[in-house]
């Protein structure tokens, strides 16, 4: 755990309200996993009060990425920054993805729905280089939604799109995608990051196949670091039920793990 | 050289500046960031006999210039605090206070009580002021009476100074630190966080499960520092004050107003440095201005 | 089409946008940047029955997200407002409601046995809460006897409806909301600012004169809506709420908390046109989610 | 009084930490008169929350210029605006100046102490203009503190400078300058926008060589337009002594009407 306050954006891109930065943090890049993350200060005044999360979307050499999407105020002000200011954050967070190792030929899946595909480039890329062949599926409400497409194609990434709208890919959910898609072949692990909704019906999906799966959570975090208790889901671990710091033994973890909580509304 | 050092009585500081409980984990999670020897002291997050689970999430929201936390006290218990986490924090040359909770006077108790056999701890502060704890964010602090009666009752079963944590939730919190001051405290803190709500107006329901939560951060600096205020003048023990604390400037504020030592809160969530950044400040501060002594400062506050 | 009136039972609001006292002036200020026929009501300057020289300055300082003031209530008294202002307002058509004051009981009930004269008042907000007029921030609103007193003694002058205005500095609002409506107020609002200290480092004196001021603005606002759900609850009579409004999102939040109508305070400082973006705002919101009567979403709030 | 949500900055300067900010704002302009003030809004969000006000520096068809110094975190985000940025201003308010008629040939004299030159450029082309010669007494700190000399000087003002430190011109108060040069010349009116301890001494100067002065006054203003009673200050007015509320009464007044308060510090 690092904190760089001075990681300067040295590359910017976006499509429509998803950002790409490129932050340069030589000490946070060096020692970052796919499924960390950073927490980001917006302001240097209390307002907007608390850092945000993201996840680190990829990392060269001295600099990590941060893929994300403009959801609210504080990713508002974020989105305004340009190339050549710097950013407060602290980092890398959390655990990230376990599942990293003895992959060779495996065929692996990760599944993403909207922003939450930022963690799974990161997390491609390091399953690749540990010999799997990674499916990507990713999905979104409509093709603006799956600006990442391109950059995923290009690394030879086989991909998987779907809208809601059927603007682009599979017509319908991406979990509705993958279902359709277990039937023809069984991955050896499946790994996700989205909105709850999508991957509790992902987990159910795994559960069913028997194949071990993987989910990064979100919440909302008071620090990033473990000291305030706001982040907590429903965990089990070792037997036993409790409130679990995510920042701390998370964002990821594995369908057995998480209490899913219905949905709400 | 400039001295920093607080003298509280019954406790020596190194400088007036101690993390405040719940903000600062166990105090540990900060070594990454920062070098703990540097602080004045630490409040460990609050402790009940029994291991706790919380509240459930979301339990925390922001608002403007503030956050809303409804945590709930989750914890680890004396038991385990005292195996796994005392023993690491002892070897920290900084003042450490157990931030002490219970549901009845007696946990209260108890909770000193097993911890009076333990090293290394150099004051309890005794947190009846919890607004999100009860759903309606009734707490012993609302009351004089409820008041005395835990504190009296601890300070009986205690070895090590006390120092009593006051609600903000008031119409008279200079009654209730004076209630305090008579059952036996050593000190006083003050304040809590303040009970507040937020409310999803999509949803159409509160945004934190436990409806109440409390309100801390920048927001609620005037407050607070009013109430430090209306105590100080009241009262012969020391007060530490705190709500809103970011910068050495709010510290010096708290300090001519007539705190001994402030406690250092939110500020810790968005930068883990703040403590020892404002403790920097603060000696640069005494050393522009020719103060060798930061005590010189404190309640020098003129009438207006 | 979208109705945003509001019945108060005694009065029917065209929409349940007010602006605050204090902070709208006597109203007409604003003509040159809205149309006052659009808002819901207006609520004048507070008002003694002699004219008040107010409190020296400095009388504002700004804190994050907030404002604390010690204006005092510098005002015309009664006499002027009647023969000056009072004609002007009249002919805009929306609901004039005039901020009563008084030293003491009787003076509250002379002001209002003087207005009773004049027409064109739809109702009085009794402002028994103003933390900046005594030095030690003391009002009647703090305690249910006095507010008792004060509240009776005006409603038996009284020929008009009578909203009695809280404080917010209480441990209890509830408490004191009760004592308000069982002396007969016809409706509460709430709430006025909160006591609040803001400390000059440098000169280590109070940057107001007054010493003490009353904090408003966003800062405030997750307070004062948690107080608004502490009253609905317990009492009969309409709730006017208020605290931090900025936008038409807040106001929804006090609605749907079970406030009938709110009142828009420091945000007018900032936006002269913050009223009527509100109400526009609101009128947008309703349209979007078919909400024919905005008064279907008053206290619609779930249990979480 | 008009609000102007879109004021665009067409132009800006700045020296050290003084900034002069060209907005365009036609129907304010058309309006403004010397010693008027406008409110800006610094940011859309409640941190800093008030509004600042800013003396009218100058006027140019659809254009009006505002000269300030940062002083505070308002001042120091307002610095960091771009050109091409739009402000929200509120103007133009208050009375402004008064004596700005009959001056066919008199010479008269207008006083500035750091920022409070802002409003003077404006007056002394508005006096010139109303047939007066002006002369410019300007002072500051040190040669820094004085950077709209050369646009006085260019504009043919005479121009008299001091700095405390004695960096450029009189060594010393631009009050004592002010008093040096009252023994060569009487002006038949002065005119003074400063600092309340500098302002305090040309009144008394003024006082005993029987000068009528006007004085612009600062104080911190919640609203600029006259409905928070917060911008208050002692001032008698037909035999009736007050608190008076500056934004709307003022911001400018003549000596006898101002009940100076003493030194507090
Ligand atoms: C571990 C982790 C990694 C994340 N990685 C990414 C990422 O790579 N890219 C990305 O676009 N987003 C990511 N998020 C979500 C991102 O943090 C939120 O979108 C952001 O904090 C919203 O801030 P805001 O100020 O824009 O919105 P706000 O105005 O604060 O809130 C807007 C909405 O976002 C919700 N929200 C606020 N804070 C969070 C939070 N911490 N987590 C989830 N929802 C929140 C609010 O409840 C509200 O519904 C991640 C979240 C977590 C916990
Ligand atoms: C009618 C009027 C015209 C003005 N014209 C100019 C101008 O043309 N150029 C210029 O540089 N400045 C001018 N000022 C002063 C300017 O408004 C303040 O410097 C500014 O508001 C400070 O804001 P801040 O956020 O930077 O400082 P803050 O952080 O708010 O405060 C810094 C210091 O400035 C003081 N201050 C805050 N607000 C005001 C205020 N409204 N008036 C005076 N002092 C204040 C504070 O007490 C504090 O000492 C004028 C003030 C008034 C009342
Ligand atoms: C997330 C969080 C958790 C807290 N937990 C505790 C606690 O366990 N015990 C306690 O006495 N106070 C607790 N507090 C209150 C703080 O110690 C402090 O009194 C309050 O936050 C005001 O200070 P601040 O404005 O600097 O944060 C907590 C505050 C926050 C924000
Ligand atoms: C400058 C100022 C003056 C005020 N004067 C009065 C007053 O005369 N009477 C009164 O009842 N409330 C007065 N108030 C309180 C407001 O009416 C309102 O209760 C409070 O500001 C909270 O609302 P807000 O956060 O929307 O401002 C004043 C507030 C401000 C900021
Ligand atoms: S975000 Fe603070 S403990 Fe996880
Ligand atoms: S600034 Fe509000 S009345 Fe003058």
């Amino acid at each position: 755990m690092i904190k760089d306050s001075q990681a300067r954006i040295i590359d910017k891109k976006s499509w429509n309200n998803y950002f790409l930065f490129s932050l340069e943090s030589p000490r946070i890049s060096s020692q970052a996993h796919a499924g960390q993350f950073i927490m980001v200060r917006i302001s240097q005044h209390p307002y907007p009060l608390l850092r945000r999360p993201f996840s680190i979307h990829s990392k060269h050499e001295k600099n990590i990425e941060i893929f994300f999407q403009v959801s609210g105020l504080g990713t508002d002000l974020l989105s305004q920054k340009k190339v050549g200011d710097s950013l407060d954050i602290l980092g890398p967070l959390g655990k990230g993805f376990h599942g990293g190792e003895n992959l060779n030929r495996k065929e692996v899946i990760a599944v993403g729905g909207g922003r939450g595909i930022a963690p799974l480039y990161f997390l491609a890329k390091e399953l690749r280089s540990h010999g799997a062949s990674v499916k990507i599926f990713y999905g979104g409400k409509s093709l603006k939604d799956i600006p990442l497409k391109e950059k995923f194609e290009s690394e030879g990434f086989e991909l998987y799109c779907s809208t809601d709208d059927g603007s682009f890919g599979f017509k319908g959910f991406i979990s509705e995608y993958l279902k359709a898609e277990l039937e023809k072949f069984t991955p050896s692990r499946i790994f996700s990051c989205g909105p709850e909704e999508m991957m509790r019906k992902i987990a159910q999906l795994a559960k069913k196949k028997k194949i071990p799966a993987e989910f990064s959570l979100e919440s909302i975090m008071g620090c990033g670091f473990g000291v305030c208790w706001g982040c907590v889901k429903r965990i089990k671990k070792n037997g036993e039920e409790g409130w679990v710091k995510i920042c701390e033994e998370g964002p990821v973890f594995s369908s057995e793990e998480i209490i899913w909580t219905e949905e709400e509304k | 050289m400039t001295d920093l050092s607080i003298d509280l009585g019954f406790i020596k500081l190194k400088n007036p500046v101690i993390a405040s409980s719940g903000t600062f984990g166990y105090g540990l999670e900060f070594d990454p960031f920062i070098d703990l020897n540097k602080l004045g002291g630490i409040v460990t997050k609050g402790l009940y006999f029994s291991p706790r689970p919380g509240n459930p999430p979301p339990r925390l929201v922001e608002s403007s210039s503030g956050l809303i936390n409804a945590v709930g006290l989750q914890g680890v218990g004396v038991k385990k605090f005292s195996e796994e986490i005392l023993p690491q924090l002892r070897q920290y040359s900084t003042a450490i206070i157990v931030n002490v909770c219970g549901e009845r006077d007696e946990e209260y108790a108890s909770v000193v009580e097993f911890l009076d056999k333990e090293e290394g701890i150099s004051a309890y502060e005794l947190n009846i002021s919890c607004p999100n704890v009860e759903k309606d964010g009734v707490c012993p602090a609302l009351d004089p009476e409820t008041t005395f009666s835990v504190v009296s009752l601890v300070k009986k079963n205690s070895s090590r100074p006390l120092i009593t944590k006051l609600s903000p939730n008031v119409t008279d919190i200079a009654e209730i630190a004076l209630s305090a001051q008579e059952a036996g405290t050593d000190a006083l803190s003050l304040v809590n966080t303040f009970l507040a709500l937020a409310v999803d107006s999509e949803a159409r329901k509160p945004v934190l499960p436990n409806v109440f939560g409390g309100l801390s951060g920048p927001a609620i600096k005037p407050l607070a520092l009013r109430m430090v205020y209306q105590v100080v003048s009241r009262v012969k023990i020391p007060v530490i004050g705190m709500g809103g604390i970011i910068s050495a400037k709010d510290v010096l504020e708290y300090l001519i107003t007539g705190a001994r030592a402030v406690e250092v809160g939110t500020a810790n969530l968005i930068d883990p440095e703040a403590t020892v950044k404002i403790i920097d400040g603060l000696t640069e501060y005494c050393q522009k201005n020719g103060i060798d002594k930061i005590e010189s400062i404190i309640g020098t506050l003129k009438k207006s």
